[in-house]
């Protein structure tokens, strides 16, 4: 089952790239998604056997305008820091541990990009459950995990705790 | 050419190729000569020369600088001081330097300018390939038709060296013998075991499939854009050596062991090679794709000359992708394919 | 258009030229490693620009996804060298604790 | 119009990468450089491959539609890596055991697990 969604893709992201559309070219299309999802079709879907995979794609899409803002916040923090005569004194950075209730590796790796994006603070690691986080200053720290987890653990229907 | 960026451009590449020299921190210099590379790579593009680019930021920035990690990761990060020589000897081989390099610089004010139209080299050959290129292969990029069709000898022994490059690797990494009872046989841990560097593999398993998707993209439409067999499985190996980067070296060798890699590097300098004898079979020359129409069904002498070009440069990319693999996995581990970066 | 193109090319190589202040003058290791990726970036960003300038971005941008793969996976090559090795500086290994009132490094 | 938006977004673009390249020279160590860089790179890239994607819709056929949509791709690409490349380089320092820079006062509560 994972081959054909593999090749599916694979195929659509041919046509994106190719531009072109005669028998001759879209035959290698066919034969070049055909060696990739014979490659390495158990890197892309691990448990063919999940269902609403679409859904949660479709809810990332939905995702992406929000951690824009994000990233829009953070680089004016950032910026704003790096321009201002007197930054030694107005960051303290510091190292934060907080434990996550997420549990697939999708969700996690979302949440990590997602924290590296926002304001001030940078995933360092990720050991079992516990994140390790790098904050420019108590205040951001301190609002961590926050409203993102509530979110990511929407995209990826994770029931509460 | 557009001189101002030209100027800016330059001026990073002297500075970076300056201290890519002095830094005595080896895995210092490997990263600052990675970012000569992709500088080097701008350079070309920004004169046009886009082919060449492509293989610089393949070869130069993205896969040596990896295999400069590998070495400085098996061997010593510090440059050995070596105290040498009087200082008469260094101020004579500074005077030589000097003098050289003053020699080369007045040399090149002969040099014809950029794209001169009326300096010899664009004179003779190349408006017959400008002019007649279409007509005689329907090959819109030049570069690719120059290199596997009317200079087809000389890519094919390129081919051969980079083969050869790679059998010296595994000679000399297994100058002991060989230290491991043939490939390694072993499953790597399964892919979705929870490791502690999560986020880098997932995002590796997301990427590597459509890195391999353009690499054969690159190769099928080397015909008609910048890109072709060399560079495309330049980029093949590359997410391989991403897969062993990131997971280890078994996770890379389960897709292709060592067996199946000396075996398709061969295949792919066979197919070049099988393809220009069977022109001499059918009666030309060797390497003259023309003749192929008679037994390619549906084509005449100008499509068969495109597609023989298809085939030789998947025998190229085969030949590459495996070798800059090969070379990969032996320096990183010594030889031995047991512990990779 | 094309003229501001050009002027935007030239603005980002003279930043480049901050971020290459890094990449060789370290301190660290990793800094010439941040230095690098930046420079990396920006490159694939320059090599559309330059497209955009010649009118033939889609010869270009062939390149700059190649560009931008690449860069990926020589950063994760150098930051997977420290799961090995411990040694953030070249003199004296295992130099584990840092302070950044030391900026000597050659 | 387009012009205008595309010079806009480019102008933009060339002021975060200035800002955080400054960010990048005058952080104090090399955990903060990372804040500058990781961020103000992702952006800058972001507002300046906008700009130039909305610049090739100019003309609109079908070859251009496609060039946007390759464009895009790398941006997206680039979405996914760049935060990828910043962890695992700050990554790397933590595992070689750099001290994050800090008043004294933050050296104490590292440590704690704040769930």
């Amino acid at each position: 089952m994972r081959y054909l969604y593999t090749f599916l893709l694979m195929f659509g992201f041919w046509l994106l790239l190719s531009g072109k559309f005669d028998l001759f070219h879209l035959t290698l299309g066919v034969i070049s998604s055909l060696l990739v999802s014979w490659m390495s079709s158990d890197l892309l879907f691990i448990d063919s056997s999940k269902k609403g995979r679409l859904i949660e794609v479709w809810r990332l899409i939905l995702y992406i305008p929000w951690i824009l803002k994000e990233i829009l916040l953070s680089t004016l923090h950032v910026t704003w820091l790096a321009l201002h005569p007197a930054m030694k004194e107005k960051i303290a950075p510091r190292i934060v541990n907080f434990k996550t209730r997420l549990q697939s590796d999708a969700a996690r790796v979302t949440l990590a990009n997602s924290i590296t994006l926002t304001p001030g603070t940078i995933t360092v690691r990720i050991e079992g459950d516990v994140f390790t986080v790098h904050a420019l200053s108590d205040k951001v720290a301190s609002g961590l995990p926050g409203e993102m987890e509530e979110r990511i653990a929407r995209i990826f229907t994770e029931e509460r705790p | 050419m557009i001189w101002q960026i030209d100027i800016m451009i330059l001026t990073l590449i002297v500075i970076c190729g300056v201290f890519a020299i002095s830094v005595k921190d080896l895995l210092g210099a490997a990263v600052v000569f990675g970012a000569y590379s992709f500088l080097m790579c701008l350079l070309w593009t920004e004169m046009g020369a886009v082919d060449v680019a492509f293989t610089e930021a393949a070869v130069g920035a993205g896969v040596s600088t990896v295999l400069f990690f590998a070495a400085v990761h098996r061997s010593s990060r510090q440059v050995k001081a070596r105290v040498s020589g009087r200082l008469l000897y260094k101020w004579l081989g500074l005077v030589a330097s000097g003098l050289m390099g003053g020699v080369l610089f007045y040399a090149s004010t002969d040099f014809p300018d950029w794209a001169d139209p009326a300096s010899p080299a664009s004179s003779h050959l190349s408006p017959h390939f400008i002019t007649q290129t279409l007509t005689e292969t329907s090959v819109p990029n030049i570069v690719t038709s120059v290199l596997a069709d009317y200079r087809g000898f000389d890519t094919m022994f390129e081919t051969a060296v980079v083969l050869t490059a790679g059998l010296a690797v595994l000679i000399i990494l297994r100058l002991g013998g060989c230290r491991t009872a043939g490939p390694v046989r072993e499953k790597s841990a399964a892919i979705q075991t929870a490791y502690k560097d999560s986020i880098i593999r997932f995002v590796t398993r997301m990427v590597v499939p459509f890195m391999q998707l353009f690499a054969l993209y690159v190769i099928a439409h080397g015909h008609h854009s910048p890109g072709g067999g060399f560079q495309g499985g330049v980029i093949l190996g590359a997410s391989f050596i991403l897969l062993a980067i990131s997971y280890d070296l078994k996770m890379a060798l389960n897709r292709i062991n060592e067996k199946a890699a000396l075996l398709l590097a061969n295949t792919g300098v066979l197919i070049y090679a099988g393809i220009g004898f069977l022109c001499m079979l059918l009666g030309a020359n060797f390497l003259d794709y023309s003749i192929l129409h008679r037994i390619l069904p549906a084509t005449d002498e100008i499509a068969a000359r495109s597609h023989a070009m298809l085939g030789v440069e998947i025998g190229v990319a085969l030949t590459v992708m495996v070798i800059v693999m090969v070379i990969y996995n032996n320096i990183v581990s010594n030889g031995t394919y047991e512990k990779g970066l | 258009m094309s003229n501001f193109f050009i002027a935007t090319g030239v603005v980002l190589c003279l930043f480049m030229l901050l971020a290459l202040y890094r990449t060789i003058f370290g301190p660290t290791i990793i800094d010439r490693m941040m230095g690098a990726n930046i420079i990396g970036t920006k490159t694939t960003v320059l090599l559309i620009i330059i497209g955009t300038i010649y009118g033939r971005v889609d010869m270009f941008v062939d390149i700059a996804l190649a560009y931008a793969m690449l860069n990926f996976i020589v950063t994760i090559a150098a930051s997977r060298y420290f799961a090995h090795h411990k040694n953030i500086r070249a003199e004296g290994y295992g130099v584990l604790h840092y302070t950044p009132t030391k900026e000597a490094d050659k | 119009m387009i012009n205008t938006l595309t010079i806009t977004l480019m102008i933009a673009g060339l002021f975060f990468f200035f800002a955080t390249t400054v960010g990048v020279l005058r952080f104090p160590d090399f955990y903060t450089r990372m804040h500058a860089a990781g961020k103000g790179d992702t952006l800058s890239s972001l507002l300046i491959l906008v700009g130039l994607a909305i610049y090739n819709l100019h003309h609109i056929s079908a070859g251009n539609i496609l060039v946007t949509i390759k464009i895009l791709f790398i941006l997206m690409f680039i979405f996914l890596a760049s935060p990828t490349a910043t962890h695992a380089i700050i990554d790397a320092g933590y595992e070689s055991g750099i001290k994050p820079w800090g008043k004294e006062s933050n050296r104490e509560g590292q440590d704690d697990l704040a769930d």
